[in-house]
């Protein structure tokens, strides 16, 4: 739960009060059957999705720094009724910021969603407080209460005050977000209600990962062993993303296991990498994964790498358009080949 | 006199493969027979292919390998003809098989008798660039691969008789005399290039450093004498600036031949651009006097060459070269349009050598009774250009007028088509479907590998410890058998392989050899023979990949043999029987457009007894040949067009349905299934059908500029035509210009519409010939004359026309004045002049209908170009078909052609179609992708990712979307299953688990 | 010849790393075995395996390859154009160029897997490419960063 | 029975004496996170915590453990065991909801007909030095349990320590612990005002405990419920990522694969833990799973603990430590999940049905 003062404070105030009159007009005009959006938390720190069917629970929902989840996640696979031995696909409004806004266009283009039955209730992101990083830095100290300040995020426990600077303390995919609502596409822009940005992705110099790319292979190794050593194979990163919806994800495959299931660190490794390669050009950078790691690895270390790569290499941003193919669904004869080997 | 289903092709260059093998495929007995020792004729030599840059080699070379082993054609290498009896339908062929001195059968190919050859003689194939041993084969992918001695160098030492494990050399092999019968007969012998005679003014044969284009393409090609570094021959430097002389024997009346060669123009613009790629410092530099780019994306081309690769084009006329003593440069002194006499220094000259005939034309037309024409071309058919002057005999490529690739695969085709009609009631009869064993069920049983490990007399045996190997194997895993043979590819091993795999009851074979791509399909077939299905196989590379490339080491090779084996037989173990799926085809064909081509293509096909529909969207047929009285060459087009007509029209087979529109396509290769709309009362027709024939023509531009529209004597070249075809206006002319290029080769059309310059001369000289007072001037920007048409630019010359040539960037401007017009053009040699007319006709260009291609391109799921015209399956090589199967093109929807090339392609068309058409049922390769719709989540990056069509996602009740893989279109390369996320897809025979096997499978 | 005899003799002594070379079946496997026609010879550090299309390779194979302690990957299909399968080699070609910045992202040297183009025509380029890849292999010496521990 | 003190500059000596004998296991920080791992250096440990990230059952129950390896020669295969089984352990600082979770462990894995000896040797070879909270977490809820859990619950360890801001009071509670204190002659003896601030802290540390959770015969309560809709709506927002199960001191699952090194002819099956909470987990190799959706699993989670466990164990089968309250990340509360389960017998909340 956040308690919201100053600037950042009436921004929320205004998105969570305009979030909540579309909704209730969305389910009091039978647009929908069902809103998706974020509840109070029980704990500090957290937000709990909600699905809310009847307006009196409208009230319910909030909208704060701390709504981490990417609600899209929740209509792959369709939510449906049973109508006398039919199942019937719900409609359903998802409060929807940028990220999530872009999860459901790209989701359409890979066919998981039908726009038709999605209301996309845009609102404009200011960003999600990396919960994590505050927990570990205060240590093993409780937090009782959280707010937001101006732009500052105090922490409050039993017997201490501290206070952190919010731009620093945001997702680090947060940090560069540059789509801070859901992107207006033309061809379906009755799915929007509430706010859109124009699609376009804007100017990321990826300054972030300059660091880590400038060091040796060596180096590299052993940045990516220390941020993945904590990993217990829990799949909760999986199961959080939105692109992740495949019926039998290949790590659970056998006949044959190309991957094993251990906390190996080759094992873990190549988990991680591998699913880095299948959500590459399809990554929309809402940092699911990383707030939902138990272990609180920072993911979004490596997400970032997508967004570059495919930005730099195919100028693609995930979840902008319903025309543009996404990287991997097509080719084109003059891609770069700077990577591949020649004879001199 | 009886018909009879088989074909004698001469010649087996790359149309003559092609020849043989739509015939073959469509049912017909098939004998290729070639002059030289080996296939591929002058497509194998060259190192790339214009437009494209396609490597030539990488997709001519699985081309013939199909060839060499179709069941259906019999190839007989370096054969003589000597005597053709017989008429239309029945043939008899007398042919004289010159001997080797190798027995073809027994020789494996291995290359030792080359290698351990100690006389030299001139490698034909690297144009005496390289040398090569007495015994030898024509070039490293020779098809077949057989070697041959050359009795005019072999000294008789017997040193290839003692080193041949196989006993394949036979020095006292004699000549053979054979008699086939065949019921048509297809010349497809080439052409040989230009060789400038002694004393010629280029000093080719003087100078060193002056080389002809085709022995620079081999200095070109990686696998050439400089094996792809770009050297001049006189000292092995790397010549800075180059020169390639345009028409060297080509529009040349004294020591060259008159006709254009058609290709020269392109293929220096290939060389100069591949040159430049090699070696970056390389300036190349082409003289020119037109540059005849009229081919589909030829223009494009040249603009890259100038535009991205720095080539320099010099419009000129070459007066002579001298060359530098002491440098061995070369001095080149020539005449520029603008009339200067200028000198420039080239380090390297290439002279664009002409087409000439073959030699051998004369021979053969003798032989087979077939007319030549003045420059011993073969004579063909005004209208049909593969028609020789005999009934039943057919000529196809360069033989019938110098051409490109593309051209004559399409030729081959048509000539295929041709032969298709003449022998349709005989397909199938002469072939033999060899009888099989039944399958023995393996399915479920643990697997028994049985290894065979080939010597391959001492080369592999001479570097890898086979011995060794063959224990090894023996002791891996499932191995029942381990064994190993001197030559595994012999006739006789391979009874032994049928008699082990009884005796050891083998559910798996591997052979650790030479290469799969050549001999899998031997080892399949043996293995089949033995009750095995033909996938239970694999092979370990130990030649090519290991003995022959680790020469010097011998442990390691050794070494790398068992790895590579180890992997074999992991990937066998997991090796599952596949089936073929067969499906029926409907012997019905829908063709879409009205026009020259589509009635030339339904004819043949209901000539054949395939039910036809013919649909055009306009009340009438016949399309833009309507507007066409006469060809250049003087065929009357109108004539031609009211009996095809009236052949159409009179055939119970064919049904055409006129003012039609084509509401919905469904279905694929065989079985496809379209509704349509026609007539006045919008009628609706249901019917299904077995392929597509896409012939929905072009339209002609309808030009803005030069005030057309604006002045009623100003007009199209073909309303010109059809004013001094049915009118005599023309007399009261005093002058007629006609303005080139109006609507082509510009911003908005960047190509050329290739016959506007042929239609200008031919109209020009009838207006000469109807008043000789009138004065024709042509404002041109290039004369693309190409081929024979050439003829025809002289002549029009001669009969006074004028030919001024105008720069793109500088176009004529048209003044209407009171009585007449005005004609401001700017020529390069005389400069500004202007000239009054009272008529001005406009050469317009032949533009695609973007609106309804792409439409019917959505419909069908086919490709259109930027220029909105059809885009084929392979530019050089599959020019009448789509990648989507079943689908084939003909005529202007291509590009602008001529009608003959029109009715060519509609012929070829046909002849691809019966492929499918002849066959009750076509089989699907094993080795496609299969998916597991339990794992399938729908996103459809497969359907994306397939070239051919072959996915689409369907709606299962349990699994929702999924993707369905239609195996009989898929081609099982895989694209789909390399991205599958969730490995739904997998592809039969490079299975996941087999390619798994492999890589755990190493050594440590 | 002689020269490419003189440098593999050099070579003998030297560490010979294992390299996993995935070809596909209609350029570089025909370029692999057109090198072996001609005799040219290269250090005896791959193990071919034959895909029909470069587009067959999917990144569990390189991955895979990896993790199992071969040293190096080495992956090459038809210059782009003159795919047997139309586009499969470029379908092919952004997959690997994301798995490529990836593996280098994660700290595997770049030198260890390796994307090339070689013809049916190219024996020779095919050969100089692997004598070229196996010395960068030696430079970074065995895989053992991401190979699985036993 | 005298308690000793431990002060906290000893700890270094008694480390020493210690770890000559056991694997010392004690809270460390990991990547940020307070984790149990074998120390190296005793100024590794953290004594300032409140509780670890994964629970200390991985280091009897580890996420991934050998079980044995294999080899094959031609058609035999040797086994060959693990043999690190007499290794000690000592576990220091273990909180007393995780020590009581052993004797849940040792139930699944120690009892019945099926015996775990892997475990039961780890087990018995486990010396547990527990302390006690004295700054329980909100999410903590050890009091609401009926087997008398308590942040000073002292029954299930060897030894007991509570924190007295500069030392450390120490008692002994089983045989084994008594030796060891016995073994450390060093020890200063407990001065009565010493083991009375205990008490004190003791019963500080319960009052802080404010979550109360009515555990009152749950398991009758939960009975007819099975096919309640109230499962789906506890289900809805449950992304089924098995982070509760994977950090749950009480959770037993595992799957066991087999390891293959080919070339060598050679394997070995492993243990890894495994959740309920995955649709794999009861995915039968025809493809038929009876719990498809992630209603049956979230049901089966909270059933397992309160109804099937007290069945087969008659005790609950949640020790109240709030891991998975805490590290939910969609802060699926079980103490919300709990009190509808309660109030469902008073039939008091509607529930509302979205999907079916």
């Amino acid at each position: 739960m956040v308690i919201l003062m100053g600037n950042i404070q009436e921004e929320n105030k205004n998105i969570e009060h305009s979030m909540k009159e579309v909704a209730y007009n969305l389910l009091k005009n039978k647009e929908v059957d069902l809103i998706i959006g974020y509840a109070k938390g029980t704990i500090p720190l957290s937000s709990s999705p909600s699905f809310i069917i009847n307006q009196k629970d409208v009230d319910n929902l909030i909208w704060d720094n701390l709504c981490h989840v990417n609600l899209a996640r929740y209509v792959v696979p369709p939510i449906t009724k049973i109508i006398d031995n039919e199942n019937i696909p719900l409609k359903v409004g998802i409060v929807s910021k940028g990220c999530v806004g872009r999860s459901l266009i790209h989701l359409a283009k890979e066919n998981q969603v039908n726009l038709e039955n999605i209301k996309i209730i845009g609102i404009s992101c200011n960003g999600i407080i990396n919960r994590k990083r505050i927990e570990k830095e205060l240590g093993e100290k409780e937090i009782i209460e959280l707010s937001v300040m101006n732009s500052e995020i105090i922490a409050k426990g039993v017997d201490f005050v501290k206070t952190f600077f919010f731009d620093d303390y945001l997702n680090e995919s947060c940090k560069k977000c540059k789509i801070k609502a859901p992107p207006m596409v033309s061809s379906q822009s009755n799915v929007i209600v509430g706010g859109s940005v124009e699609s376009s992705s804007g100017e990321d110099d990826f300054s972030d990962l300059t660091e880590h790319e400038s060091k040796t292979p060596e180096e590299k190794w052993q940045t990516i062993v220390e941020l993945l050593s904590p990993c217990t194979r829990c799949y909760a990163c999986r199961e959080a993303c939105p692109m992740c919806y495949c019926n039998l994800c290949f790590v659970d495959q056998n006949k044959p296991i190309w991957f094993g299931k251990t906390t190996d660190m080759s094992d873990i490794v190549s988990f991680h990498l591998v699913r880095a390669m299948h959500v590459a050009g399809r990554c929309v950078a809402c940092g699911s994964c990383s707030s939902a790691c138990p272990m609180g690895i920072d993911l979004t270390f490596i997400t970032r790498k997508l967004e570059k790569i495919v930005k730099q290499r195919f100028d693609f941003t995930s979840g902008l358009s319903f025309d543009i193919l996404p990287p991997m669904m097509t080719q084109k004869m003059n891609d770069k080949e700077d990577f591949m080997i020649g004879e001199h | 006199m009886k018909k009879v289903g088989s074909v004698l092709v001469v010649g087996a260059g790359i149309g003559g493969s092609q020849a043989s093998l739509d015939l073959g495929d469509a049912g017909y007995k098939v004998y290729l027979v070639e002059s030289t020792t080996s296939i591929g004729g002058v497509m194998a030599q060259l190192d790339k292919t214009f437009p494209t840059n396609d490597c030539a080699m990488c997709i001519v070379s699985p081309k013939l390998v199909e060839t060499g082993r179709h069941q259906n054609v019999d190839l007989f290498i370096n054969v003589e003809i000597l005597d053709v009896k017989g008429e239309a339908g029945n043939f008899t062929v007398k042919i004289l098989k010159k001997t080797l001195h190798v027995n073809v059968d027994k020789c494996t190919g291995c290359g030792i008798c080359g290698r351990e050859c100690p006389v030299e003689a001139i490698d034909i194939f690297n144009e005496g660039l390289a040398r090569h041993s007495a015994t030898s084969v024509k070039y490293p992918q020779a098809v077949p691969l057989v070697y041959a001695i050359n009795r005019d160098y072999c000294i008789g030492c017997g040193i290839c008789l003692g080193v041949c494990k196989a006993k394949a050399v036979e020095y006292g092999m004699e000549d053979e005399i054979m008699e086939i019968n065949v019921g048509a007969i297809i010349l497809a012998p080439g052409f040989d290039e230009y060789i400038p005679p002694e004393g010629n003014k280029y000093g080719y044969g003087k100078f060193k450093n002056v080389v002809t284009s085709i022995e620079f393409e081999r200095i070109l090609s990686a696998s050439g004498p400089y094996s792809g570094k770009i050297l001049r021959p006189s000292d092995g430097d790397v010549p800075e600036k180059v020169a390639f002389l345009q028409c060297i024997g080509s529009r040349d009346y004294r020591d060259g031949q008159p006709y254009c060669s058609s290709v020269c123009c392109m293929y220096t613009t290939k060389e100069a651009i591949i040159a430049k790629e090699h070696m970056n410092l390389l300036n190349p530099t082409i003289f020119s006097m037109d540059i005849r780019a009229y081919g589909k994306d030829f223009d494009k081309y040249i603009h890259r060459a100038q535009e991205e690769y720095g080539v320099r084009y010099i419009r000129s006329r070459i007066s002579h070269l001298e060359e530098d003593p002491k440098t061995q440069d070369l001095i080149v002194t020539y005449e520029d349009e603008t009339g200067i006499i200028a000198k420039e220094m080239y380090n390297l000259a290439v002279l664009s050598v002409g087409l000439n005939p073959p030699n051998d034309a004369v021979y053969l037309s003798e032989k087979f009774g077939v007319d030549l024409n003045e420059f011993n071309f073969v004579r063909t058919d005004i209208f049909n250009p593969v028609q020789t002057s005999r009934a039943g005999i057919f000529a196809c490529g360069a033989f019938t007028s110098p051409k490109d690739i593309p051209e004559t695969v399409t030729q081959a085709s048509a000539a295929a088509g041709c032969v298709n009609q003449l022998l349709h009631d005989q397909r199938g009869t002469l072939i033999t479907e060899k009888s099989l064993p039944p399958e023995i069920f393996v399915a479920g049983q643990p697997p028994r590998i049985g290894a065979f490990i080939c010597h391959c007399g001492i080369n592999i045996g001479g570097y890898v410890d086979v011995p060794e190997v063959t224990r090894y194997a023996g002791t891996l895993p499932n191995v029942v058998l381990a064994d190993r043979n001197l030559y595994t590819c012999s006739a006789d091993t391979q009874t032994i392989i049928k008699e082990k795999i009884k005796e050891y009851n083998l559910n798996r074979v591997i052979v650790a050899s030479c290469t799969p791509r050549t001999h899998e399909p031997l080892f399949q077939e043996t293995i089949r023979e033995a009750g095995l299905n033909r996938y239970l196989f694999q092979m370990a590379n130990i030649r090519d990949q290991c003995s022959w490339v680790h020469m010097h080491e011998p442990e390691e090779a050794t070494r790398k043999a068992k790895d590579l084996i180890r992997m074999a037989v992991n990937s066998a173990r997991e090796i599952q029987p596949l089936e073929r799926i067969r499906l029926s085809v409907t012997p019905k064909v829908l063709v879409i457009g009205g026009g020259i081509s589509g009635m030339v293509a339904a004819r043949n096909l209901a000539f054949q007894e395939f039910e036809t529909y013919l649909i055009e969207k306009g009340s009438v047929l016949g399309g833009h040949a309507r507007n066409i009285y006469t060809t250049l060459e003087g065929g009357n087009v109108q004539e031609y067009l009211s009996n095809l007509i009236n052949e159409i029209n009179s055939n119970k087979l064919i049904h055409v349905y006129t003012q039609a529109k084509i509401e919905n396509i469904e279905g694929y290769i065989g079985n496809f299934k379209t509704s349509i709309i026609h007539g006045e009362k919008k009628e609706k027709v249901k019917f299904k059908h077995g392929v597509v024939i896409v012939a929905t023509g072009a339209d002609e531009y309808e030009p803005t500029e030069f005030l057309y529209g604006k002045d009623d004597r100003i007009i199209k070249q073909s309303e010109f035509e059809k004013l001094i075809n049915t009118t005599d206006d023309i007399r009261k002319k005093k002058s007629v210009v006609m303005i080139q290029c109006v609507g082509s080769r510009n911003t908005e059309h960047p190509y050329c519409s290739r016959m506007c310059c042929a239609e200008a001369i031919k109209n020009a000289i009838k207006t000469k010939e109807l008043n000789p007072e009138t004065e024709v001037i042509i404002l041109y920007r290039d004369i693309r004359t190409y081929g024979f048409k050439e003829l025809y630019y002289r002549k029009a010359r001669e009969a006074g026309i004028f030919f001024i040539r105008f720069d793109e960037t500088k176009p004529p401007e048209v003044r209407v004045e009171k009585d007449n017009l005005k004609i401001i053009v700017e020529n390069p040699k005389i400069g500004k002049i202007s000239i009054d007319s009272d008529m001005i006709v406009l050469s317009v260009g032949i533009v695609a209908n973007g609106v309804e291609n792409e439409e019917m391109g959505k419909m069908l799921k086919v490709p259109l170009n930027e220029d909105n015209f059809y885009l084929e399956a392979h530019v050089k090589l599959r020019p009448v078909e789509f990648a989507t199967e079943g689908i084939f093109l003909a005529g202007l929807s291509h590009c602008p052609k001529s009608i003959e090339d029109s009715i060519s392609q509609a012929n070829a068309a046909v002849s691809r179609a019966c492929t499918i058409l002849s066959k009750d049922e076509i089989e699907a390769e094993g080795k496609v992708a299969c998916i597991d719709i339990t794992r399938c989540s729908g996103c459809g990056m497969c359907v994306e990712n397939c070239a051919y069509n072959a996915i689409e996602l369907i709606l299962d009740r349990r699994f929702g979307l999924v993707a369905s893989i239609n195996q009989v279109l898929c081609k099982g390369c895989g694209a789909c299953s390399g991205n599958c996320r969730c490995s739904a897809i997998d592809i039969l025979g490079f299975t996941g688990e087999q390619i798994y096997e492999m890589i755990t499978g190493r050594v440590e | 010849m002689n020269e490419a005899a003189i440098e593999n003799k050099g070579e003998i002594k030297q560490w010979n790393p294992k390299i996993i070379a995935f070809l596909c079946n209609w350029c570089s496997y025909a370029g692999a075995d057109l090198a072996g026609v001609s005799r040219i010879q290269y250090p005896p550090t791959i193990r071919v395996v034959r895909v029909p299309c470069s587009g067959r390779i999917n990144p569990f194979f390189i991955i895979k390859s990896l993790m199992d302690g071969w040293d190096g990957v080495v992956v090459s299909g038809c210059h782009p154009g003159d795919c047997h399968y139309i586009s499969g080699n470029l379908v092919a070609r952004r997959r690997f160029a994301i798995l490529k910045d990836l593996l280098d992202f994660f700290g595997i040297e770049p030198e260890r897997v390796q994307f090339m183009w070689a013809s049916a025509a190219e024996g020779e380029r095919f050969a100089v490419l692997i004598k070229k890849i196996t010395k960068l292999m030696r430079k970074v010496g065995p895989n053992d960063r991401f190979k699985k521990k036993w | 029975m005298t308690d000793k003190i431990l002060k906290k500059e000893e700890i270094e000596k008694f480390y020493l004496d210690l770890s000559r004998y056991f694997n010392f296991f004690a809270p460390t920080k990991e990547n940020g996170n307070i984790v149990f791992k074998k120390i190296t250096d005793p100024c590794e440990i953290i004594f300032d915590f409140l509780n670890s990230k994964v629970p200390p059952k991985e280091i009897v129950f580890p996420r991934m453990e050998t079980l044995f390896t294999y080899k094959i020669n031609g058609k035999e295969i040797e086994i060959e065991p693990v043999n690190n089984l007499n290794e000690k352990y000592l576990i220091f600082g273990i909180r007393p909801c995780d020590a009581y979770s052993f004797n849940l462990l040792e139930n699944f894995f120690a009892s019945g007909k099926f015996q775990d000896d892997i475990f039961i040797e780890k087990r018995k070879n486990t010396i547990l030095i527990g302390m006690g909270c004295n700054t329980p977490r909100q999410t903590c809820f050890c009091t609401s349990l009926d087997h008398g859990g308590h942040p000073h619950r002292m029954d299930d360890v060897d030894i007991f320590l509570t924190d007295l801001g500069d030392k450390y009071l120490m008692r002994s509670i089983s045989k084994m612990g008594k030796a060891i204190i016995d073994k450390l002659a060093w020890l200063s003896d407990a001065q009565r005002k010493d083991v009375a601030k205990a008490v004190e802290l003791s019963k500080k540390a319960e009052e802080l405990i404010k979550t109360k959770v009515d555990l009152e015969n749950i398991a009758e309560t939960l009975k007819p419920h099975f096919d309640h809709p109230l499962w789906k709506e506890i289900s809805e927002n449950c992304l089924g990522c098995g982070t509760c199960a994977f950090l749950c001191p009480t959770c037993t699952c595992f799957d066991v694969i087999d390891e293959n090194d080919h070339y060598n002819n050679r394997g070995k099956r492993i243990r890894l833990w495994d959740t309920c909470q995955f649709c794999i987990y009861t995915t039968h190799a025809s493809g038929h799973n009876p719990r498809k959706s992630k209603i049956e699993r979230c049901r089966n989670r909270i059933l397992h603990k309160f109804s099937y466990y007290p069945k087969n164990y008659g005790m609950l089968g949640c020790v109240g430590c709030g891991r998975c309250i805490q590290s939910c990340p969609v802060n699926n509360d079980l103490r919300v999940i709990i009190h509808k389960i309660k109030n469902l017998e008073k039939e008091k909340i509607e529930v509302k049905i979205i999907a079916t």
